[in-house]
């Protein structure tokens, strides 16, 4: 296909299209995506994306795991919330089996589970800043707020980054007794560094530039290509699933969902910022409310080999992406018949092509950055 | 031996052009040598090159890029006689304010002719 | 072979010539270990990890491997950070061609390293990435934490360190 | 949709029967097309964001399992549409909602069904050249080691 330029009718001649691959490797596509890009000099006519390449086949091995080994298996589908990819899968299965979580057991998983949010929106914010030429400062500071995080967690659960914390019924240990100080010091420290990073990046004259009125998307192209998560309170719609189908205790916390108007690059980056405010104000909440009592509603032999009777059951929760579903049939032995793990990235991916036509290279990255996607979950 | 200026100029040159040399040529004793039609073929993010890089492009490009090179070498010269202001009376002034106008002739007929448009 | 490969044949036959050759091979030796730069190649979760050892509290520019070069071209190190699947391994190959000598390879994590926890039921996933490309250090873990990575450079500059120029080993490609 | 309103559906769509759970519905697949654009079209439904598309294989069919959700409602419901394993095909939503543009490639890549009506019908997650559909029960491939128990 030749475009011709509209320069000057004496220089009037097509150009050829231009094939650029964005490919596995590159620094600026977030894990191993490949953007096949036909583009008419500077200008994109047409980006189509390449997943698979981190394809693992994890639902091929659930079907041959007993519940309790999917745990780690779903750390690893989004590495960077694997604290919320282990509340998605463990909450589903305890609504096949029918099993009430003690009270303490639950308030620590919202606290664990918050924090995830702020720790995986910090690295989305920094990777974002990175891609679009703040090199290092940002994702620096956020590394290092996000390091604090970490410290909390291997305190908790012993590991950085896979924790393989939750089990069904409730929690696998009880937290140490330095927990709720930790905590609470996070939270006096985290607060004053969010206003840093936001004076550092909001206003800056070249961070508007590259992401103010880029890559759209409208409210319908929204809801039709199904995205969710921090990119669909960007659009304007204002639809969390926390608030709209509260589960665990989140409805005894007070948090408002941040949502921005035109949906572009921007708002997307705000609404991350504005929710780990609201992340810190939950944890704040809970940690003052966190009761005693015990962690596992099930005895250890019931917790590790469930037997949940014949049955599906589709669960999903508000992850720090979006909306992290877990479909899961059961047909009575102690190994799942089927599980699906509806990503949210893979439905926020689909919609890059719609938005990069007539945008130049440089935009692909601040939309793919502002998208936040993680390979693990897509390719699963 | 008393050295005319220009020996000194002579002298600083060849001292730049050996240091250049001494590097490349260090690197071509050190550096092994093992070519192979993978290592050779270009990089494209790890995947195989699909259509060519030897095609038509707008003709934009090429003029934006013929345009820099004037001006940056209008700047070029304006760093001598930025140095060499306090020295020069009204008559230096003068001379490159001619030199400025002429080239912002230049801008100008790039301008009108359509060759700084981007779309 | 590079002209350096030459020198040896030479100093052989001078008396003392083989103090001057280990001097040589110190100095070169030095040159390559002291700046090793890693290609930013994150396939999975230790990418993350690896991204928090460039960070500020592990710091890897310590051993001067900091610089995260994105094209194979200006770098020395392949870290495969990630579960090496079938459609990825293609690619990691050609990068891994692309890449001038003298090159090394670290394996980081379990996935690299032998497909770890992805070993079983699993039909896309190659299992090890020592079957792509000559793997000189594995650094174990799943993630590694970033201590282990830098144990593993230290180990990589260690085996540098004993670089000689007298007999270049040919890579059989 | 409690009781009351699938009766009332039952008006449009007269085979329509009621699932195991309380808000899923057993759709035969030639009427899925209908179906599901009435469901997003009609004011007081709008099912208008398509959770996911997927699918199980159930040896003597395979089951197409499509989870809406309705914001203004705040209510989800599962369509599931059994097919028998001979001819896997099925009708592509995809002009509905385009989400499912990407579901269902990757439902085709993994389980083999056919959707007729989609643009752009190709695997999305293994290579192009790859053999045999892997989340189906009968998948056989030399190099997947079974997990020792």
């Amino acid at each position: 296909m030749t475009t011709t330029t509209t320069l000057n009718p004496e220089y009037n001649r097509e150009t050829d299209e231009f094939y650029l691959n964005m490919g596995p490797q590159h620094p600026s596509t977030h894990g191993v995506l490949r953007l096949e890009l036909k583009m008419d000099g500077e200008v994109i006519n047409e980006a189509t994306p390449h997943i698979g390449y981190l394809h693992r086949s994890m639902e091929k091995m659930m079907e041959n795991r007993t519940y309790m080994q999917i745990i780690p298996l779903t750390d690893r589908l989004d590495y960077i919330a694997s604290m919320s990819n282990n509340l998605a899968y463990v909450m589903a299965v305890e609504k096949l089996m029918g099993v009430v979580v003690p009270e303490r057991a639950q308030y620590i998983r919202i606290i664990l589970v918050e924090l995830q949010r702020i720790a995986s929106h910090l690295l989305g914010v920094g990777t974002f800043a990175q891609d679009l030429g703040a090199f290092g400062t940002p994702l620096l500071y956020c590394f290092r707020e996000r390091e604090k995080i970490i410290d909390i967690y291997e305190e908790v659960c012993g590991n950085r980054l896979t924790y393989s914390y939750f089990r069904f019924g409730g929690v696998a240990r009880d937290v140490p007794d330095t927990f709720s100080d930790m905590v609470q010091k996070y939270i006096t420290y985290i607060l004053p560094k969010i206003n840093d990073l936001e004076r550092l990046l909001t206003n800056n004259v070249i961070f508007l530039n590259r992401t103010k009125g880029v890559g759209v998307i409208s409210p319908e192209q929204a809801l039709t290509y199904a995205i969710s998560g921090p990119n669909i309170r960007g659009s304007g719609i204002k639809w969390d699933i926390r608030k709209a189908e509260p589960y665990s205790l989140y409805e005894r916390f007070d948090f408002d969902v941040p949502i921005e108007k035109n949906g572009d690059c921007w708002d997307r980056y705000k609404v991350r910022i504005e929710e780990m405010r609201q992340s810190v104000r939950i944890v704040e909440q809970a940690i003052k409310q966190l009761p005693g009592g015990e962690i596992n509603a099930l005895k250890p032999m019931a917790m590790r080999y469930p037997k949940p009777e014949k049955g599906s059951v589709y669960f999903r929760t508000e992850a720090p992406r979006g909306d992290l579903g877990f479909y899961i049939v059961s047909d009575g032995t102690d190994k799942p018949y089927r599980v699906k793990v509806r990503a949210p990235s893979f439905s926020n991916l689909a919609i890059l092509p719609e938005l990069m036509k007539g945008l130049k290279i440089a935009d692909v990255v601040a939309i793919c950055g502002s998208l936040d996607i993680v390979m693990g979950e897509i390719d699963r | 031996m008393v050295l005319h200026d220009y020996g000194y100029v002579g002298i600083f040159f060849l001292a730049g052009v050996a240091l250049a040399l001494a590097a490349l040529v260090t690197a071509w004793i050190l550096r092994p040598n093992k070519p192979n039609p993978v290592k050779l073929s270009p990089y494209e993010c790890g995947e195989i090159v699909k259509g060519s890089g030897w095609l038509q492009f707008n003709v934009r490009f090429y003029l934006i890029a013929l345009i820099f090179v004037v001006f940056d070498i209008e700047a070029l010269f304006l760093v001598p006689w930025v140095y060499a202001f306090k020295y020069m009376g009204i008559v230096g002034y003068v001379e490159m304010m001619i030199f400025i106008a002429i080239l912002f002739v230049g801008l100008a007929y790039a301008w009108r002719k359509g060759a700084l448009e981007w779309h | 072979m590079a002209l350096i490969n030459k020198v040896p044949i030479v100093l052989e036959k001078v008396p003392g010539g083989d103090f001057l050759l280990t001097q040589i091979d110190a100095v070169l030796n030095w040159a390559k270990l002291s700046s090793i730069w890693p290609m930013s190649f994150g396939l999975a979760c230790c990418a993350i990890e690896m991204m928090a050892t460039g960070a500020a509290r592990y710091d890897i520019d310590r051993f001067g491997a900091g610089v995260f070069r994105a094209s194979p071209r200006q770098c020395d190190l392949m870290i495969v950070a990630g579960t090496v699947c079938t459609k990825m391994a293609p690619c990691i190959e050609r990068l891994y061609e692309q890449m001038p000598d003298p090159k090394y390879v670290i394996a980081m994590g379990n996935c690299a390293i032998s497909g770890g926890i992805f070993q079983y039921d699993t039909y896309s996933v190659v299992k090890g990435v020592d079957q792509i490309v000559p793997v000189d250090v594995h650094v174990a873990g799943c993630p590694p934490r970033p201590e282990n990575l830098l144990h593993g450079i230290i180990q990589l500059q260690n085996k540098i360190r004993k670089g000689t120029i007298k007999d270049e080993p040919i890579t059989i490609r | 949709m409690n009781q009351l309103q699938l009766d009332e559906l039952k008006k449009f769509f007269n085979n329509i029967s009621h699932g195991e759970q309380s808000n899923s519905y057993i759709v035969p697949a030639k009427d899925l097309f209908a179906f599901t654009q009435y469901l997003r079209d009609t004011v007081d439904l709008t099912f208008d964001y398509l959770k996911s598309i997927t699918a199980v294989d159930y040896n003597e069919n395979v089951e197409v399992v499509y989870e809406l959700y309705s914001l203004k409602l705040n209510i989800s419901i599962t369509l599931k549409v059994a097919l028998s394993p001979g001819d896997l095909k099925c009708d592509s939503v995809s002009s509905i909602w385009a989400a499912a543009d990407w579901y269902e490639r990757e439902v085709y890549d993994m389980f083999g069904v056919q959707f007729n009506g989609h643009p752009n019908m190709k695997r999305i997650l293994l290579e192009d050249g790859w053999v045999g559909y892997p989340l189906r029960k009968n998948y056989q491939n030399k190099d997947m080691v079974k997990k020792p128990v």
